[in-house]
């Protein structure tokens, strides 16, 4: 069985780990700030639900660990390829918050320009995403460049065929994709055992010649050290590595969801001991370097997050319906010229008229 | 029992309970369809009720689902799978197509594969991208398969229990929109069988076709209508394939004028056979052109914009102001 | 160069060939388009010629083959992929209708998916069974897909070169039955664009609309028809989205009779688009029903049955004889 | 790396083996029958393809080993699922050749019943065939019956989301069904090296949580013994077997291709060293159990299973061209009975009307 690699236990102590470096404490405190915000900024997208504000909103609550360390082992220049879980990871990338929620708004179906951020769309069709990382590597391959692609899925995901053709052509090609599967233990209701019959999900690197590691996903300085080495293997040009996180997922899976019909109270509170934002908390405040002035910074950091996020989604404003035309082709046919006509006519009529 | 008030997604669950009820073959089964009870609830209780055998999860994998499914019907199953939404649907294109619309032909009848594929459908539900798509025109293209679409309560009893036991594999379209819909309805009141339209209403001037989410709309347009002096007819087609032929003619002949209504983007669609074969039949009995009203042709619009994209009364009764009344 | 004989094939090769040379970032990959230079030998020499990073081949899995063309059109690349043949494009089907279709409008143009599609499709070769669908109306009805169906050698060439310079992801679909069918033809010769129609023959009696394989057996048909006393005029659309609904529409305003002609089973196809539209604009104009002769709505037959299922010379002109001359 | 078993040498001398029994010696002589029969129906399908009697076949010359052993390691009311390449396999199950063959003379899609023989119709969409094989078998399990289901796939398929997915829900749902991969080392031109970066398709198995088991598949003896296991594994309700068969195309892919643009006549010499006849029939003179006779007698009935399907494929009548609509639906709809009154117009119409 796959051994898991944990560098720091649930209280925050450090763990002996001789294959794995443990990352600098200053990297780590960079890291605690991610996931203050992020769990910050997961939580204001759930009351902006409840405002009606957002169509609805797929919680990393708990997998925080996995959203910062994901955005974070990225250098310049390198991509992300996250699903509608991933909103946490994908504003630590640089995505303005606000365009990150576009697509939960309902405004249009990506925020953000996913070329100047090197963050592709949100993927919501699972498993999709993973062929399209593998063709973004293999381009930067052919033209000499050393980027890595970091490509996100849930394990619910890992059953789809998109899955294993993605990582087999990755292997094939050797390209510079990190395949990051984060075990949360469902996939909406059904659990892991549906999924796989095998021991763990990164068993499956075996069958694709491709090196994969297990890892505990609510340990930051685990998953840092973890990533950083598959980005480094990618970059070098000794392609990709599939890495399993476990973790959780703290809240149901939308708030559409009812997480009481398939799992225990229970689990979520022997998972709660598990949340990664207090581990690393722990270990920081042993280490000196975080501090009651530190924290109330970074608590301030997140509200401010929270208010920019709540007053950039109250602030927009939905596309003009002829957006709806504009970009279904570089040229519009005859057709849609038609259709858009249609409805402008439609809408210069105004109300009343019927 | 008699005429209750009774949402589509209870109709359905009743259906598939009853169904499970009459014959031991029949099998439930998808993506969160067994202890959740379905992502609209509409396998509420199955599992419970018959066990984790009969109605259960799968590993998620669409196409994998639907393979299954046809090995199940290989061997004296009666499957009923559910695709949790519309698009996602897609991965399973390859079996639906090369497999599950052909087996019976390519054996010359031999292998008959009674599969129902339940598939949440259209929009109207503020749903974000891929969560929306009217993906009749795919399946109904697609010779072997039988497609149905459903707009009432009792027509979603009725027509899945007919699904069920058709020997054939069956196309089931739940609009999503109407789900949570309630309407007084006697679900056990026999129901046309498959391949029939009905007409929802009667009206001389022009006959409004429409299926699944859109009849609704076209029932509206035909109300608003009649206020405003003209009457509309109203044909729910609940059939895409086969498609009563005999009873759309009929209709159209006796107005003289149609509107086919369909929430699909209209280019090579569904909408777009209605228009051609009404062309084909009534050609000498129409007084003006057939006109589409349909979703555009684009992809999904997001929530916020789906109002402008969906056939509304407004733009039906619009198309019907044009159907060149000077001439009449 | 001027005009030499040269097949279909010969002419996409030449064009794959030009279009690589032209650019670097043209990439040309699939199943067997490497070394063996493609089961039908469209893609020869080309790995040889341009290396194995421009010219290779993948996985055997078809929807890996589209995503990774996808990821590699997302970072800078042209990729021109090949699905073997037109019923094994169909894993992929997710890829293109969720992604490949959606994805400029999913992100108001930010990102754009210059990917071309090859697909040899449609019959008239005796292949067995998945190797001979007309799979057209399935990416006609998908909105944000170029679909385009040459039926010459040179539009093969022209409209290639087009479709791999253009931004946005384009179905080519290349009519098997014409590769290896030689004609007179210049392929430097500047070929009209993306979205228009060619009337191939003039006709004051009717208009017989075809694409792709079709094109030759309506010239066919035409002929027979002339030597019978009757003018046919054959417009060939090269084009299937965009459609060039302008040609169409005056072509058959200017004759009042048309036939529609494609080998796809015509529900809800694009022979039911074009009869649609025609009937929608030529309402006036028009002195009889138009008149789909399509492939029936069956799958695709045996090898010793395709000839009963294709549309024929005679079929298409039992279908003009009934466009109701006696009200000429 | 998985190791590979191996009871026969390629001279027919019986190797070490402590983990697999090796079959009974009168089996092996029923296989041979098989083997050799196979070996001639390769052969006459071939001829019947350069005679234009037949649209195109595909051989599995030098494949006879698991076409056999795949067959006759079934019980009866077993089910088989083949490919386009299996029809030795089809044969040895029972079907009637000629039957086998309609595909490929192209008068129907399948010949057969595959009900009554519960032998699949040929698949030729690669690996769509493998889920199917998980529902018979799954159906089967919720019946009680200890039904086993053989399933037949090639090195190039096992890319396929759909191989993925069907071995995947095979352990989730501890199916009753072998997998067994004839990794023929090509996918018409494509060599293994582009199906999979991993050392062998059996190192899959691990991913899936399945027993996998890589097989010299051109030895009769190791192929029988480890499908025997997998059947039996199956048939006492513990699940699905990934059998990884060792093998080598002799033939092109096709009549259609051209096998001399990939590979090299040294490969393909190298391979017919260790071609599975030859190497059974040492080991059969070896025990006594074949002599000239026996031999004799086996050419007989192979000459004689030759002419009965050049004679059946000769004599096959096309089906008339209204069975064109009798089977697409169990009631023909309105527009299928409007078109195929318009075909029997035209077929009474006759000649000459035009
Ligand atoms: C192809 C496809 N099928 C079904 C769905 C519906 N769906 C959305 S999320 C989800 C569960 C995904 O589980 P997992 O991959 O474990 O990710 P998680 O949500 O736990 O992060 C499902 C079934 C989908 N989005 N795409
Ligand atoms: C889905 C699909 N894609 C492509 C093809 C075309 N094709 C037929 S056989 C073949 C190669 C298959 O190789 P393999 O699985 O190794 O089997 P083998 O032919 O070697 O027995 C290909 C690409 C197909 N039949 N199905
Ligand atoms: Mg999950
Ligand atoms: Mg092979």
């Amino acid at each position: 069985m796959t051994e898991i690699v944990r560098l720091l236990d649930t209280d925050g102590t450090v763990l002996d780990h001789e294959r794995h470096a443990f990352p600098e404490p200053e990297r780590l405190l960079e890291q605690y700030r991610g996931l203050v915000l992020g769990r910050r900024f997961n939580e204001q997208a759930n009351s902006l639900v409840r405002q009606g504000k957002l169509a609805v909103y797929p919680s990393s609550r708990g997998q925080e660990a996995c959203q910062i360390g994901a955005a974070e082992a990225l250098r310049e220049g390198d991509w992300l390829f996250p699903t509608y879980r991933d909103t946490v990871a994908v504003v630590q990338r640089g995505v303005p918050p606000v365009e990150a929620l576009t697509l939960l708004t309902g405004d249009w179906h990506c925020g953000y320009d996913p070329l100047a951020h090197r963050v592709a769309p949100q993927a919501t069709p699972l498993a999709t995403q993973l062929p399209h990382a593998v063709g973004v590597g293999h381009a930067a391959r052919l033209r000499g460049e050393d980027t890595v692609v970091l490509a996100l899925c849930g394990d619910g995901a890992t059953s789809e065929g998109d899955f294993h053709e993605a990582l087999n052509f990755a292997a094939v090609f050797t390209s510079p994709v990190v395949f990051l599967v984060q075990n949360n233990k469902y996939a909406i209701s059904v659990p892991l055992s549906r999924q796989t019959a095998a021991e763990s999900l990164a068993d499956k690197g075996i069958g694709y010649g491709m090196p994969a590691v297990l890892v505990d996903g609510n340990d930051p300085a685990a998953v840092t050290a973890v990533l950083d080495e598959a980005v480094a293997r990618a970059a070098s040009g000794n392609g990709p590595t599939l890495v399993e996180a476990d973790t959780y997922r703290l809240e149901a899976h939308t708030n559409a969801d009812d997480a009481g019909r398939y799992r225990s109270e229970r689990e979520v509170a022997e998972w709660t001991e598990r949340d990664p934002l207090p581990r690393l908390r722990a270990y920081l405040r042993g280490t000196g370097l975080l501090g009651p002035a530190r924290e109330a910074e970074l608590e301030e950091a997140a509200e401010e997050l929270a208010s920019h996020v709540r007053q950039g989604v109250s602030a927009l404003t939905p596309p003009e319906p002829g957006a709806l035309f504009t970009e279904v082709y570089g040229t519009a046919t005859q057709r849609l010229a038609t259709q858009a006509a249609l409805l402008d006519t439609e809408l210069h009529a105004g109300a009343g008229v019927r | 029992m008699s005429a209750e008030k009774l949402t589509m997604a209870a109709a359905i669950n009743t259906a598939l309970r009853d169904a499970m009820r009459a014959d031991d073959s029949v099998l439930v089964f998808g993506e969160d369809v067994g202890p959740l009870g379905g992502v609209f609830r509409v396998t509420e209780g199955l599992a419970d009720s018959f066990g984790a055998a009969r109605c259960f999860d799968t590993p998620l994998a669409e196409s994998g689902i639907l393979g299954m499914a046809i090995g199940l019907a290989m061997n004296g199953m009666r499957p009923v799978v559910e695709m949790q939404f519309d698009a996602f649907a897609y991965p399973a294109f390859e079996q639906i197509t090369s497999h599950l619309a052909k087996m019976r032909n390519r054996t010359r009848g031999a292998l008959r594969l009674p599969v129902v594929v339940r598939v949440p459908y259209a929009g109207g539900i503020g749903g974000v991208e891929h969560h929306c798509d009217s993906s009749e025109s795919y399946y109904a293209h697609t010779p072997g398969l039988t497609v149905l679409a459903p707009a009432t309560s009792a027509d979603a009893y009725g027509l899945l229990r007919a699904a069920i036991e058709y020997p054939d594999p069956v196309i089931f379209l739940e609009p999503k929109k109407r789900y949570f819909a309630s309407e007084e309805t006697d679900i056990r009141a026999p129901v046309a069988p498959i391949g029939t339209a009905e007409l929802r209403r009667a009206g001389r001037d022009a006959t409004l076709i429409a299926y699944g989410p859109s009849v609704p709309v076209a029932l509206a347009a035909a109300e608003q209508a009649a206020a405003e002096g003209r009457e509309l007819g109203v044909l729910d087609l609940r059939s895409l394939v086969p498609l009563d032929e005999h009873t759309v003619t009929e209709a159209v002949r006796a107005t003289g004028r149609a509107v086919v209504i369909a929430e699909t983007p209209g280019f090579a669609s569904v909408a777009a056979e209605l228009a051609a074969l009404i062309g084909e039949r009534c050609f000498h009995h129409l007084e003006a052109p057939v006109r589409r009203v349909t979703g555009f042709d684009i992809p999904y619009p997001p929530p916020k914009l789906e109002r402008h994209h969906l056939p509304s009364i407004d733009r039906i009764l619009d198309a019907v102001d044009e159907l060149q009344w000077e001439y009449a």
